[in-house]
C-alpha cells in the first residue's frame, strides 16, 4: 500500500458520486491508500480566477498548505478531477516561478495561520498515478473480467494534458495514457480524434448554444466511431456529456444515446467489483445496454436519461445559425 | 611571480572614441588624461584619445609615437580584440615593434555597449586599461611560426554548395577531395522539380554541374563516404575518410542498370524519394546520379540477410558485383576544409494537430517536391495518397516548425517562396483551388516579390493566419471526407474552417541531426539551433573561429539556392587566397617546459588535447612539441610544479592584469568612501 | 501601457507583449465563433491602448479554459491566464456588457466563500431563473435538476460548511485587499 | 556595502565572444566584472583564482565553452574536473565557495552571458566584502 494525499473536490460529493465510489473501490486492488486532506475547500474551478486572482489563488493555496502540514510518508497530492488538478498544480507552479506572487499568497494564507512552500508537494492526477506508479502490468494482473468486446472512446478533455506544467503527459493534443489503460483492461479502444477537444466547460451555464455544439461534436463523433461508451476522467466533462446530452439532443432535434462513464468505473468492472459498488446506474444516459453487450448487468438509472425526445428524427444535425454565424467555409 | 616590479618599459596608451560608440558613454578625454597621470608609475609615457584608432590616421599616430617617443609597449583601448587586434598588431610591427608587445583593452563590447551609467562605464574603462598596462609590460616579443600550406582541399558535402566550391577550386588547378555521405552527389536540389522564382527545371541546371564535378581531373569524388577523423591544423590537416563498401567494383561497373532491374527486393526510399517512392536493394538514388555506380543496401539485400538470391551478380554483364567488398579507410592530406553539409527537413510529425503521418493526405513539402517532379514516383502528377485521385482543393501551410518557440524559433527563409512555387505548380497541374496560409509573406530578394504578385494573379487564395489544426472530423455539411483546415483569418478577424482534399506542409529547415558531432570533429562550434557558427556574421560569413575550416550553404543557417551557391564560391575564394600565400602564420603562443624545475610527474602529458607533450624518459622530464601545440594552456593549469608556461599567457602576465584591475577598482572605493 | 498592465497582473512570465498576430489562438478557440473579437484581435486592441474596447469585449468571458491557444501559441504566451486577468480588470472597471457569465461566476463563488465548498451544478436551476435568456431553457433545466435531486447522493442542499470557514474568510479578506497594491 | 569587485576569466573562443555578443546586442549588465581573456578555461590554475581573491576580488568567475564545444576539444574537461575540487578547498579554507563561479557560455549566448553576469554580481553583493571575511 503506497500512501497519497487525496483531494477529492466538490463534484465527488454530489454529481460525480459514481466517480468517488469507483475510485474508492479500485484503490484497494491498485494498492494505493488515499488520505483525504482534512477540511479541504473548493478549488474555485475556473470561476474564482475569473473574478479576482488573489483570493482565487489563496483559496487554492489553502488546500496545498493543509496538505503540506498533513504530508508525512508522501509528498504527492492526488486529484481525480482535471480542473482541481490543474488549479492545484497551477498555483504551486506560479508560486514557485513568480516569487513575489508566491509571497503575496503566503501573506494571505498567514491571515488564516497557514503557509505553503512552493515545490514542497507534487500535484498529480489519478490517471498519472495509476499509469506511472501502479503501472500497466500491475493493472493487467488485477484484471479478472476483461472488457473484451467493449468499444471504448477514451475522452481526456483539456485540463489534464494542457498546459501540463509538470510535462507528465505524452502529448498536449493526443495523449495516449487513457488509451493504454483501457487497452490494459481488455477494451477495444477507438483512436478518438477529439480526445482532447473541449466539453463546453461552464458554457452549459452561460452560453448553452456554444456548449451544445461542443457537446454535439464529441458525442456525434463518438457515435460515428461506433463506440459503446465514452470514458471520462473529469467530473465536469462527464456531466456535460452525460447530463446535458438530452438537452443537446433537444437543441439539435437529434437522438444520440452515448453513455459516458468514469475510467475508474470500467477499471472496477474489470477488477471484478460489483457494478452497484461502482456507481453504475447514476448516469443519465443508461450504460445498461452497452454493458450487457459484454455480459455485465448494470442497474437501470432511476430516471431514464435522454428524456427529451426529438421532435422529429434528424440526419446529421445542422449546427444552429448563431454558432456558424461567424464561421464561413471559405467557399464564400 | 613579480608583477609589481617597477617597469623600465615605455608604454603608450590610446583611447578610441569609436565615434560615439565609446565616447557617447565613456568620458574618453578623462580616461586618456587619467592614464597619462595615474599610470605613469606603471610605465605609461604617452596617453592619447582619438576618434577612430583603427583609421589609418589612428594607426599612424601609434607608429609616430613608437618612433619618436621610443615606445616599447602599446595599449589600445577600443573594441574587441576579435575585431581589431590583427589591425593594431600589424601597425606595431610596421613601426618596428614586435606585435606581441601590443595589448588591447575592450572598452566597447565589454564596457560602453553594456553599461548604462556613464560614470561606472568610465571607471570600468580605467580598470580595464590599467589591467592591460599591467599586463603589457610583462609581455615578451614572440616570433610567429610559418608553415607551408598544403594546396589540396577537402570539401564535405556534395550538394549544390559543395559542388560549386569544389568546381571553383578544381578549375583553379588545385586538387579537391569531395566527400558525400549518400550514393550520389546532388543533395536536396536534385530532389526538386522547379526552382523559384524563375521556375526553371532544377535537374536541368544542376546535372551539368554534377557531371563536371564527377569528371573533373582535379576532383577526387568520394561518395557513400564520411569523414571520420580530422587531425592537424590550417596548412596541413590529415583527414581519415571511411569509404563504405558499395559491393560494386567501380572499375568494372558500366552503370547499365541491369542489376537494379533484376533485383527482386523493393524498398521504400526514405531519403531521395522522401518516403513517397520505392527503390531496389541495389540502386542509384536517381537516373542522373553521379557517380553512375549503384550501391547495395546491406540491410535490405536478400543475399546479405538470407544468404541467397545474388540476382544482381547473376545478371551483371560486367561481373562488377563484389559481395565481399569491405569498407576502406583513406587518409588525405589537405591544407583547408570547406563544410557544406546542408540541412535536414523539420519532421512535421512533431506537430500533432497538423496530423502529418496520421492523416493520409497531409504531405510534407519534400514529399510534394518529389510528387511534382516529372522523374518522381507519380511522374509529376499531383494526386492523393491513393495515387490516382486528383485533388480539387489544396492547402499550402507556411511556417511549419518555424517561427514557433515550441519547435524552431527562427524563420526558415525559403518556405514562403517554396510555398508560392508549390501553389503555382498545383494550379498548373490540377487547376484546383489553392489556399496559402501564412503569417507574414517574406519575399526579400531580387524578383521574389514579383513572383508573389504573379501567384496572386493566378488566383491563389491567400489567408493570413497560422493554421490551428487540420482535422478529418466533419462538423459541418461539406466537410465529410475532407481535410478541414481550421484557422483564424486574421485579416477579417474570424474563425474559418476550410475543407480541402490535400494539405502540403512547408516544413522548416533544421540543422543536420548530427551537426554537433560534425562540428566537434572539425573543431568548430554550433549555435543554440545547432547551425555552424561563422567567424563574423557580416564581415566573415564563411570562415570559422578555427583557421582553415570554412562553412558554406545551409549548414550555417537556412538559405535558398542562390545564396548557397554564392557561399560555396565565396568559401572557395577564401581557401584559394590562403593557398596563394603559400605559407601561413600559426599560433606563436605555445607552451614551453622549464627543463630545470620539471620533475617529470607526467601529469601534463594526458592533459594535452593534441598529444603535443612527450615524456623524455632519459632526461626524466616533459617536452612540448611546438608544431603540435595549439596554445590552450591546459597543461599549464595542470602542472603542479609550475614548470610549464604558455607564451603570451604566462602567470605573471595574467596576474599583472588582475593586479592592475584590482588596484584601480580599490582606489575608486577609497575615493568613494572619502 | 495597457499591455504592460495586463502582463503585471498575470502571474509568471505571460509573454503577452510578444504576440506576432498569427491567429493561432483565434483559430484554436472552441468558442471562437461566439466571440465579438478573437483573442489575437484583443491583443492588438491592447497594443493600440484601446482600453475600453478591450474591457468591453465578451471574448475573455467566452473562454472555456481549454488551454489549446496556450499550448499552441508560437510565442509561448500564457493566453488562458491573460483571459482571467482581462476578466478581473473588466469587473473592476465595470465595463461588462453581458453579465450572464460574471453572474454565474459570482453565484458560484458566493457559495464557496460562505461554505468553503461549491454548490455545483445545483446552481443550474437557480442561475437560469435569474437570466431571461437562460430561463427559456428552464423546461429543460428544471426536470434535469429534479432528476438529479431524485438520485441518491446528488446535490446535497445546502453544501456542507467546512470547519475552517472562519479562517478561510480571513484569508480571502486579506487576499482581496491586495490586488489594488 | 561597497560595490563587489569581480574578476572573470573567459576563454577566448566561446565565453569571451559570448561577452562580445552581449555587447553587440547592447544588453546591459553590472560593470563589476572585469574580464580577463585566456585561450582556454583549462589554462586557469587554482593559483590564479586564489591570487585574484588575495588581490581583493570578492568573486571570481571561470567561464568556458560548453562541454563538447571546446575549441581545444577537451581543454574545458579539465576545468570541469578542476574547479569543483577548488571549490571544496575554498570551503575547507573557510572561504565561501560561492565566491567562485564556473559556467559555460557559447559564442552565441550573449543574452545568457548577461544573465550570468547579473546573477553572479547579485549573489556576490549579498556577501560581505572578501577582505572583511578574512580579518
Amino acid at each position: 500500500m503506497s500512501d497519497y494525499i487525496f483531494y477529492p473536490g466538490c463534484s465527488m460529493e454530489s454529481s460525480a458520486k459514481a466517480y468517488y465510489d469507483s475510485v474508492m473501490a479500485v484503490s484497494k486492488p491498485l494498492g494505493i491508500s488515499l488520505k483525504e486532506i482534512d477540511d479541504w475547500n473548493c478549488c474555485g474551478a475556473t470561476e474564482y480566477l475569473s473574478l479576482d486572482r488573489m483570493p482565487a489563488y489563496s483559496l487554492i493555496a489553502r488546500n496545498l498548505a493543509l496538505a503540506e502540514r498533513q504530508a508525512a510518508d508522501t509528498r504527492t497530492v492526488v486529484a481525480p478531477c482535471s480542473a482541481c488538478y490543474l488549479n492545484l498544480s497551477k498555483t504551486d507552479h506560479y508560486m514557485g516561478e513568480d516569487k513575489a506572487f508566491g509571497e503575496k499568497i503566503n501573506e494571505a494564507l498567514a491571515a488564516g495561520g497557514l503557509h505553503y512552500s512552493p515545490g514542497e508537494l507534487v500535484v498529480r492526477h489519478l490517471l498519472d498515478v495509476v499509469l506511472n506508479d501502479v503501472g500497466l502490468d500491475a493493472v493487467k494482473a488485477k484484471v479478472v473480467r476483461p472488457l473484451t468486446g467493449l468499444r471504448v472512446v477514451p475522452y481526456v478533455g483539456c485540463m489534464l494534458p494542457r498546459p501540463d506544467y509538470g510535462k507528465r503527459y505524452s502529448d498536449t493534443e493526443r495523449p495516449t495514457e487513457l488509451d493504454d489503460l483501457m487497452r490494459a483492461l481488455g477494451a477495444e479502444v477507438v483512436d478518438f480524434p477529439l480526445k482532447t477537444a473541449c466539453c463546453g466547460g461552464h458554457m452549459t451555464q452561460i452560453g448553452p448554444d456554444t456548449a451544445f455544439e461542443l457537446i454535439r461534436r464529441l458525442v456525434s463523433s463518438a457515435v460515428g466511431c461506433k463506440a459503446d461508451v465514452m470514458v471520462a476522467l473529469c467530473p465536469m466533462c462527464q456531466m456535460n456529456l452525460d447530463a446535458f446530452q438530452s438537452q443537446m439532443n433537444g437543441h439539435f432535434h437529434a437522438d444520440y444515446r452515448m453513455p459516458v462513464l468514469f475510467f475508474t468505473q470500467l477499471m472496477g468492472l474489470a477488477f471484478g467489483e460489483k457494478p452497484e459498488k461502482l456507481g453504475f446506474g447514476s448516469e443519465f444516459v443508461s450504460a445498461r445496454e452497452a454493458m450487457s453487450r459484454i455480459g455485465v448487468a448494470t442497474p437501470q438509472p432511476v430516471v431514464e436519461g435522454a428524456a427529451a425526445r426529438p421532435r422529429k428524427a434528424a440526419g446529421l444535425p445542422m449546427p444552429p445559425p448563431r454558432v456558424t454565424a461567424r464561421q464561413s467555409t471559405g467557399k464564400d | 611571480m613579480s608583477p609589481d616590479r617597477k617597469p623600465q618599459e615605455r608604454v603608450g596608451v590610446y583611447v578610441c572614441h569609436c565615434g560615439s560608440n565609446i565616447a557617447g558613454v565613456v568620458d574618453v578625454a578623462d580616461v586618456g588624461e587619467w592614464a597619462g597621470k595615474e599610470l605613469e608609475p606603471h610605465g605609461v609615457v604617452v596617453a592619447r584619445d582619438y576618434k577612430f584608432m583603427c583609421s589609418s590616421l589612428g594607426q599612424e599616430l601609434i607608429a609616430k609615437d613608437i618612433k619618436e617617443q621610443g615606445l616599447t609597449r602599446v595599449v589600445v583601448a577600443a573594441c574587441s580584440p576579435h575585431l581589431h587586434e590583427p589591425t593594431f598588431r600589424t601597425a606595431c610591427s610596421r613601426a618596428g615593434l614586435n606585435p606581441y608587445l601590443f595589448e588591447m583593452a575592450n572598452i566597447r563590447e565589454q564596457d560602453s555597449w553594456v553599461t548604462t551609467d556613464k560614470l561606472e562605464a568610465t571607471k570600468k574603462a580605467k580598470a580595464l586599461i590599467a589591467a592591460a598596462v599591467g599586463r603589457v609590460v610583462h609581455q615578451q616579443p614572440l616570433e610567429s611560426l610559418f608553415v607551408p600550406v598544403d594546396p589540396n582541399v577537402l570539401v564535405v558535402g556534395g550538394g549544390v554548395t559543395g559542388i560549386q566550391a569544389a568546381l571553383e577550386i578544381a578549375n583553379s588547378g588545385r586538387h579537391v577531395y569531395l566527400v558525400e555521405r549518400e550514393p550520389s552527389i546532388g543533395g536536396h536540389m536534385a530532389q526538386f522539380d522547379k526552382t523559384f522564382p524563375t521556375l526553371d527545371c532544377s535537374a536541368c541546371i544542376l546535372t551539368p554541374k554534377m557531371f563536371d564535378a564527377g569528371n573533373h581531373k582535379n576532383i577526387t569524388m568520394l561518395t557513400w563516404s564520411e569523414v571520420e577523423k580530422v587531425e592537424g591544423h590550417i596548412g596541413n590537416f590529415t583527414v581519415t575518410i571511411r569509404k563504405r563498401a558499395r559491393y560494386i567494383d567501380e572499375s568494372l561497373c558500366t552503370g547499365c542498370g541491369v542489376c537494379w532491374e533484376k533485383c527482386p527486393k523493393k524498398v521504400v526510399d526514405q531519403v531521395f524519394e522522401a518516403g513517397l517512392g520505392f527503390r531496389k536493394a541495389v540502386y542509384t538514388p536517381f537516373p542522373q546520379a553521379v557517380p553512375k555506380y549503384p550501391v547495395i543496401d546491406r540491410e535490405n539485400c536478400t543475399y546479405f540477410q538470407k544468404g541467397t538470391c545474388k540476382a544482381c551478380e547473376t545478371y551483371c554483364p560486367a561481373g562488377a558485383i563484389k559481395f565481399d567488398q569491405q569498407d576502406e579507410h583513406l587518409t588525405a592530406k589537405v591544407g583547408n576544409i570547406i563544410l557544406a553539409t546542408g540541412y535536414d527537413l523539420f519532421d512535421s510529425r512533431k506537430i500533432t494537430n497538423y496530423g502529418y503521418g496520421r492523416l493520409a493526405n497531409v504531405f510534407s513539402s519534400l514529399e510534394f517536391e518529389r510528387m511534382t517532379n516529372a522523374a518522381g514516383p507519380t511522374m509529376g502528377r499531383v494526386v492523393l495518397r491513393d495515387g490516382v485521385t486528383q485533388p480539387k482543393s489544396v492547402a499550402v501551410i507556411h511556417c511549419v516548425g518555424s517561427r514557433d518557440k515550441n519547435y524552431h524559433n527562427y524563420c526558415s527563409a525559403v518556405c514562403c517562396m517554396q510555398s508560392l512555387k508549390s501553389a503555382h505548380l498545383i494550379k498548373e497541374k490540377t487547376g484546383g483551388d489553392v489556399y496559402q496560409f501564412y503569417i507574414d509573406m517574406r519575399t526579400p530578394a531580387k524578383t521574389y516579390d514579383e513572383f508573389y504578385q504573379r501567384i496572386i494573379r493566378e488566383g491563389v487564395n491567400m489567408v493570413r493566419g497560422k493554421v490551428a489544426e487540420i482535422t478529418d472530423t466533419a462538423l459541418e455539411p461539406g466537410e465529410e471526407g475532407k481535410l478541414v483546415v481550421q484557422v483564424e483569418d486574421t485579416l477579417i478577424g474570424r474563425q474559418r474552417r476550410i475543407p480541402v482534399d490535400m494539405v502540403v506542409l512547408s516544413a522548416g529547415l533544421e540543422a543536420r541531426h548530427d551537426a554537433k558531432e560534425v562540428a566537434q570533429r572539425f573543431g568548430i562550434s554550433c549555435s543554440a539551433d545547432e547551425w555552424f557558427i561563422e567567424r563574423h556574421p557580416k564581415l566573415d560569413p564563411v570562415a570559422t573561429m578555427t583557421d582553415g575550416v570554412f562553412v558554406a550553404g545551409a549548414c550555417q543557417g537556412p538559405k535558398d539556392i542562390p545564396s548557397s551557391v554564392a557561399q560555396g564560391a565565396a568559401a572557395a575564394a577564401r581557401v584559394l587566397s590562403i593557398i596563394g600565400q603559400g605559407q601561413i602564420e600559426i599560433e606563436a603562443a605555445t607552451a614551453i617546459v622549464d627543463e630545470v624545475s620539471c620533475v617529470g610527474c607526467k601529469q601534463c602529458v594526458p592533459s594535452c588535447p593534441y598529444r603535443a607533450i612527450e615524456y623524455l624518459a632519459v632526461e626524466g622530464r616533459a617536452h612540448v612539441v611546438e608544431a603540435l601545440c595549439k596554445g590552450c594552456g591546459t597543461c599549464v593549469g595542470t602542472c603542479l610544479s609550475k614548470s610549464i608556461s604558455l607564451k603570451h599567457f604566462t602567470d605573471d602576465q595574467i596576474v599583472a592584469e588582475v593586479v592592475g584591475a584590482m588596484r584601480v577598482m580599490k582606489s575608486f572605493e577609497t575615493t568613494a568612501v572619502a | 501601457m495597457l499591455t504592460q498592465e495586463v502582463a503585471m497582473r498575470t502571474p509568471g512570465q505571460s509573454n503577452i507583449e510578444m504576440c506576432i498576430q498569427c491567429g493561432t489562438c483565434g483559430g484554436s478557440c472552441p468558442s471562437g465563433s461566439a466571440m465579438d473579437h478573437t483573442p489575437r484581435a484583443v491583443f492588438a486592441l491592447m497594443r493600440a491602448g484601446m482600453r475600453d474596447a478591450v474591457l468591453k469585449s465578451n471574448m475573455p468571458w467566452m473562454c472555456v479554459s481549454c488551454y489549446c491557444c496556450t499550448v499552441r501559441c508560437p510565442q509561448d504566451i500564457h493566453i488562458t491566464d491573460v483571459m482571467y486577468t482581462l476578466k478581473n480588470m473588466a469587473l473592476e472597471a465595470g465595463t461588462i456588457q453581458d453579465e450572464i457569465a460574471s453572474d454565474f461566476s459570482k453565484a458560484f463563488i458566493r457559495y464557496v466563500e460562505n461554505y468553503g465548498r461549491s454548490f455545483e451544478i445545483g446552481l443550474a436551476g437557480i442561475h437560469s431563473l435569474t437570466h431571461m435568456r437562460l430561463a427559456a431553457r428552464l423546461p429543460n433545466m428544471v426536470p434535469m435538476a429534479i432528476r438529479m435531486l431524485t438520485k441518491k447522493g446528488m446535490l446535497p442542499l445546502p453544501p456542507k460548511r467546512i470547519k475552517g470557514i472562519d479562517d478561510l474568510k480571513k484569508i480571502l479578506k486579506r487576499a482581496k485587499s491586495m490586488e489594488a497594491a | 556595502m561597497s560595490e563587489p569587485k569581480i574578476i572573470g576569466f573567459l576563454c577566448n573562443w566561446c565565453s569571451y565572444r559570448g561577452a562580445d555578443a552581449a555587447g553587440m546586442a547592447r544588453m546591459k549588465y553590472p560593470p563589476n566584472v572585469k574580464i580577463i581573456r585566456v585561450p582556454c578555461s583549462g589554462r586557469i590554475s587554482p593559483e590564479l583564482v586564489l591570487r585574484s581573491l588575495r588581490e581583493g576580488a570578492d568573486g571570481v568567475m571561470v567561464l568556458g565553452c560548453h562541454i563538447g564545444d571546446c575549441h581545444y576539444a577537451t581543454g574545458n574537461h579539465r576545468t570541469a574536473k578542476r574547479m569543483p575540487v577548488l571549490k571544496k578547498l575554498l570551503e575547507y579554507a573557510g572561504i565561501d565557495p560561492e565566491r567562485l563561479h564556473i559556467n559555460w557560455v557559447s559564442a552565441a549566448e550573449g543574452e545568457r552571458f548577461a544573465t550570468v553576469m547579473k546573477d553572479f554580481t547579485e549573489k556576490i553583493s549579498a556577501l560581505p566584502p572578501f577582505v572583511e571575511t578574512m580579518r
